[in-house]
């Protein structure tokens, strides 16, 4: 884990977001917010044959939400949703690799649980 | 006024963090506290506790001194006679305690004035009584952060029952003008109530001066303990008013079929009372006197303009409120709006600020410079200035140029650590 | 369990009054606090004093964990999860809370169930409901002083909707089988709430095993600061109730139109919530378990046995509640009733005491023996006891056998100084 | 000023109450309680010719309080009204002659306050 939560890896997600935008006509659509910050992030899925055959979100949010949203929507693009299902808060962490003070957890684990509620009638 | 002798007195400023001096900049949200206060509730707890008001013995004779002097004492700070000093734990619970006791002479169709520019707590409460049909009005901001009399003028009228506004904006830093405000309440027959969360601990303030009929604020944000903090309240208001929890300490008589109450200002306080807060925070009016309220107010004023004056170097930051000092407590709410760069994302783009508040604090804090960020508890002022978040350092009497110095080397950082 | 090294922990028990050694024998109304309480609110303020929840900062963050963590150890001592455990000012508090938030669902009409024991703080919240016709029923005692159970279920019907009763009486000392009447509450369906205050200080007590919906508790009774309590509540319970008060903290967002509430059992928590007690309160909790709560139970009993014993010396004075030292806690309330003497004044004779218990607490002071004196924020049961008033002594950890000699020595010079 | 508030003059009005009674037809009867400590107080007074031609008190309390209430009856009985309503709280605590701590001082007062309250309408 990097001390450095401003890494290039983070950075790189943050700036140019992978899978960012709108998806007409998705299987699931999911939206989530922090109040504290003001952050929100929408998640849209489709599903098919019991994979994630696509994935996109939008929203707003400091660095590392934005940053952590377009990792996890890497991490589960085309995977099967049992796979997808099993995923814990720390399986996101290690792949963002950046030690977090609790607050800043909260900004990082937005996504996961937006994507975890999509998820729940699956 | 000196602030390496200030400093001094405040133990927990010694500490590093990252092995960097601390340079606390968030006073507005809870102030530190000077070997003083710490010394006074020690000294209560290793020789004066007990519970007060009931006891024969000398012990709890000499804590219900403590508190009542206390009482007196606090009081005296903003120029209230000490039965008018109602203990409550906090900003928050006196306004609810007026909205609970004093909401109920108001009916389905009245109106509650108040501003945009409010914490949470002196909006929630008056929510509540929209249960019950009664409304809560705005008065708008101007562009520069000040209040807009004339919307105010215009909002104002016979419905209007409560007028409750902030003495100082935790955001905005606006100082509003209270006593202009009172008259024009009074004059149509509205009560006013302060919210002195932000001025009684910044500035001097005297309830007959600023015409208050309630005023409520917070000893934690004053260098005393938290768990205490305090509504004034006119003594005939308080007196029609029905108590607002029941239980110990605000009774006369208790029976099976019903009960009757203490005298003001007991009646309003149930149950043992935090009597270390009250002697803490006795200490900490004790300690602010000792500099002078006029010093307080010199010195943040003076912060405020040398940090405008650095604020020329970094042109991409914008700040909210207005931009004299005279007109704004020791607060500066700021976001970055203006970089020119390719590489800001679009939706903070979109919503003109360039970099989120969380980001910028996280890297205030590797410098040690602890600034708060988020919406501080006034989102209808976020929604208002249209920004979803905002950073913010403020000042207290243990600050000095230096810190304001290490705010902003800080801040030229941001943009290298973020590498836009 | 060593009482002369516990003493060792009380700075204030190293107090001389009068040139002797202080006998606090009124723990009840207050707890005195050990070094280690004292000294986590020092470092507290020293080292880690912030606000908490909303910053940014490692300050803020390391004071958020102290607070939540605290919440977590507080809500393990009494067999809770952390997010059933709010914090509130006292048992007052708490009891005003569920009046006020869960008393919504009550309708004219219904009835609360409570006992004749209760304290002030566990009447007056059920009378507020009276506005609404709710309607407040008293159990009755028996002569022995335990709850008449046979009036109880006589009581409880399909209108009662709470029963709310003392775990502990903090005059009778009566330990309530609060299993027991848990089951008789279901049954009819109602809820049930305890009064922790007597219980949590002196005894393990474990929510699940009491069956308690509801439990309440005030720190500066076991050893915590003063302004920080304790109410437990069901999470289903909780989560089905409206917000107390409005504020910062509790909410999730605040619209000029409305909002809405955080996750239980922050919505309970309105406003900068007191972190130094619920630090000192964490630390209180620690102590008492080193010493085991299952010691301190007993310790109490030894300390009560041993009063009962010496009692048999002194023939004038009578007792109220169990003569069984496993039916009560360690608190003892007596008048002197059975003077042959023809210098009693003649009303007191009438009602039965032959010295009013204010004389007593006067006379014992000069002793430096601290015992109550009044009606204990117990009038209805002062009244159905037929006395105006009662002393009282009450033990904790920091008593020993010395103390209750120091009590029985000044009780026999009592008659001397009055001349009777 | 005594130390020993249970002075001999203490106990004689506690034990032997002057004035002790009730007084049928008086010109004003007023009570007055401090629920604190269940003591409570009743003053009868017969006014004549601008004097306190008579006064009864009956009541119940401490020692302190119905010691006072003794005291105090005989400080006015007979005397002018102007005289009386001339008195003030030090008057009677010095009659009293012992020194109180703040809690006793209510009791001590009892009394003197229920007097007052009598008098406030001559
Ligand atoms: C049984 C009981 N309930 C409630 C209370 C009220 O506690 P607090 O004054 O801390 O709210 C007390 C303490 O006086 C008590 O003994
Ligand atoms: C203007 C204003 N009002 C009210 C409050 C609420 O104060 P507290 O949280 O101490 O109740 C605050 C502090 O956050 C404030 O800045």
């Amino acid at each position: 884990m990097s001390n450095d939560i401003y890494m290039e890896f983070i950075l790189e997600n943050y700036r140019n977001p992978k899978n960012y935008g709108v998806m007409d006509n998705p299987t699931v659509k999911k939206s989530g917010a922090n109040p504290l910050c003001g952050d929100d992030i929408t998640i849209y899925l489709k599903i098919e044959n019991g994979k994630i055959q696509d994935i996109r979100f939008t929203g707003k949010g400091c660095a590392i939400s934005q940053a952590s949203a377009s990792i996890l929507t890497e991490m589960v693009k085309g995977k099967d949703l049992e796979y997808v299902k099993s995923l814990g808060e720390n399986d996101l962490l290690s792949a963002l690799g950046i030690e977090l003070s609790p607050a800043r957890l909260k900004c990082a684990l937005l996504s996961y649980k937006v994507l975890k509620d999509a998820l729940s009638g699956f | 006024m000196d602030v390496n002798k200030i400093r001094e007195d405040f133990p927990i400023l010694k500490r590093k963090i990252n092995g960097k001096r601390a340079v606390y900049l968030d006073s507005t949200a809870t102030s530190q506290k000077p070997r003083a206060v710490i010394d006074a509730i020690v000294n209560y707890y290793e020789n004066f506790n007990a519970n007060v008001h009931r006891g024969i013995y000398r012990l709890s004779e000499e804590a219900t001194d403590l508190y009542e002097k206390s009482r007196e004492n606090i009081g005296r700070f903003i120029g209230a006679r000490s039965d008018s000093i109602v203990f409550v734990r906090n900003t928050t619970e006196a306004l609810n305690l007026i909205s609970y006791s004093y909401g109920r002479f108001l009916n389905e169709g009245d109106e509650i004035l108040t501003t945009i520019m409010e914490h949470h707590s002196n909006i929630v409460p008056w929510q509540f009584l929209g249960r019950k049909g009664v409304k809560l009005v705005f008065t708008d901001i101007n562009e520069d952060g000040t209040l807009n009399i004339d919307d105010f003028i215009n909002k104002i009228g016979k419905r209007t029952k409560i007028v409750t506004v902030t003495h100082v904006s935790n955001v905005l830093g606006t100082i509003n003008d209270v006593r202009e405000l009172s008259k024009i309440a009074h004059d149509h027959g509205a009560i006013f109530i302060v919210d002195g969360a932000q001025s009684v601990p910044h500035m001097p303030v005297d309830v007959e001066k600023i015409g208050a009929d309630f005023l409520a604020f917070s000893g934690h944000k004053m260098l005393g303990p938290m768990g205490i903090g305090v509504l004034y309240g006119k003594r005939d208001l308080l007196e029609s008013m029905d108590p607002f929890m029941g239980g110990g300490e605000m009774i006369s008589e208790v029976h099976t079929y019903g009960s009757t109450w203490a005298d003001v200002p007991l009646k309003f306080e149930a149950g043992t009372p935090n009597v270390e807060g009250a002697v803490g925070l006795s200490a900490a009016v004790d300690y602010l006197r000792s500099i002078g309220m006029e010093e307080v107010r010199n010195h943040e004023k003076g912060l405020v303009s040398y940090s405008l004056e650095r604020l020329g170097e970094i042109n991409e930051i914008n700040i909210y409120g207005p931009r004299d000092p005279e007109k704004r407590g020791g607060v500066i709410s700021f976001n970055f709006r203006n970089i020119r760069s390719e590489r800001i994302s679009e939706h903070l783009r979109k919503e003109g600020i360039m970099i989120h508040p969380h980001d910028v604090a996280t890297i205030l804090d590797m410098d040690s410079v602890m600034v708060r960020s988020g919406h501080h508890c006034a989102q209808p002022l976020m929604e208002r200035l249209n920004i979803p978040a905002s950073s913010r350092a403020s000042f207290y009497i243990y600050n000095d140029r230096d810190d304001v110095d290490s705010l902003f080397d800080a801040l030229k950082k941001v943009r290298g650590v973020l590498k836009i």
